[in-house]
């Protein structure tokens, strides 16, 4: 198990109620991040359209995470 | 320089600073609040930006577009928080020798911005309702615009 | 709106005039003058105008960009006389409902611009001399930029 | 012969060294204005590079001049 502080934004945030928390998760990638808290962000964005950071850099989807990482879970973008 | 605002974009400011005497086109592209989004009646939006990481994609896309069409100054700043109908929520700004690049730099600044950067868009309509604007890219499927 | 301007172009004061409700995308194009063209040193220029043919010519410009690319609101002014290095010669302004069209019908307006108004350039150069600029559909075939 | 008010413009008017004449010429087109002025505007510009306007309406180097007409000699543009 690793310790894996986990960020939600916009509706991932408002779907979750929280807007940042600390799990307990048996996760070796951020797609197990995203799978394992899919209830919390509540979305039924394919992960295609999702993006992921790691610690303030963006990352892939198959990108390691390890133990006290933070990791930022990202809905679709609409910028501009 | 890419930069988040929480404040209304001092746009004639920005364009004092993109002065160079070697540049013979300027070109500023503008997203401005419009009233109506896919058939509703918008209200205001809301910006959400995550700074760290919006200012660091923000700052690559400047630098890809200048390798692609070499400019001389370029600037783009993005809004955050609240914004009435007619504010300004994005402004990019190229200069460059010549038209081509102006126009085709700042097409590629703000092309880049409004599906790479973490800013999203939450929509309050008029009657009452609101939501969070689907991403560009998905529109090709059926999403948002 | 078409114009032709002998004083400094007022570019906060024409973008006032371009809001409107239903604009989510605002494309401005702005000629500087830079301070060399074809390896030579510019020191000023002077822009003489016809100003009856241009105004209509414009105004046709204006029309056909509306035509191709649907936009809410558009403005050009051209300047006359002797301008100085990083002075606005010309001013296209775009506003749409989306950026495409903004881009596209900026564009095409300060290209048609540029080669169909009656308007000369004369680029006096740091060492004394001075010459007219051939126009640039003339450049394919060895003449100015 | 007609009675032909004649424009310079820019290059074509620094050439001629006027701005205006009033000419009594053999023409029937304004090609025939553009070549019978040649020497006075002076330019080994290809008549191709140049326009011509009647009137204050923009024209075609075959459009037919009347007695009384102005034409407007245009060198090559290069706005903006």
């Amino acid at each position: 198990m690793k310790i894996i502080t986990v960020k939600y934004f916009a509706m991932f945030r408002e779907h979750a109620g929280i807007g940042e928390e600390v799990l307990s998760l048996d996760a070796v990638t951020a797609q197990d991040v995203f799978e394992q808290t899919r209830l919390r962000h509540g979305s039924a964005e394919p992960i295609s359209h999702c993006k992921v950071a790691i610690n303030d850099a963006m990352a892939e989807w198959n990108s390691t995470v390890s133990d006290g990482d933070t990791v930022l879970l990202f809905p679709p973008v609409a910028g501009g | 320089m890419f930069s988040v605002s929480d404040k209304a974009i001092a746009v004639a400011e920005l364009r004092e600073h993109m002065s160079a005497p070697a540049a013979g086109g300027f070109c500023v592209f503008e997203g401005w609040v419009r009233n109506e989004n896919e058939g509703r009646s918008v209200e205001r939006l809301e910006y959400e930006v995550y700074e760290p990481l919006a200012i660091k994609e923000g700052e690559n896309v400047l630098a890809e577009a200048k390798q692609r069409f070499p400019y001389l100054q370029a600037r783009c700043v993005h809004r955050a928080g609240i914004l009435e109908i007619g504010d300004c929520a994005v402004w990019v700004g190229v200069a460059a020798a010549h038209r081509e690049e102006a126009f085709k730099a700042c097409r590629y600044i703000i092309d880049e911005i409004k599906t790479r950067l973490p800013i999203w868009k939450k929509e309050h309509y008029v009657d009452g309702d609101s939501g969070w604007v689907d991403c560009e890219r998905c529109a090709a499927h059926g999403g948002g615009r």
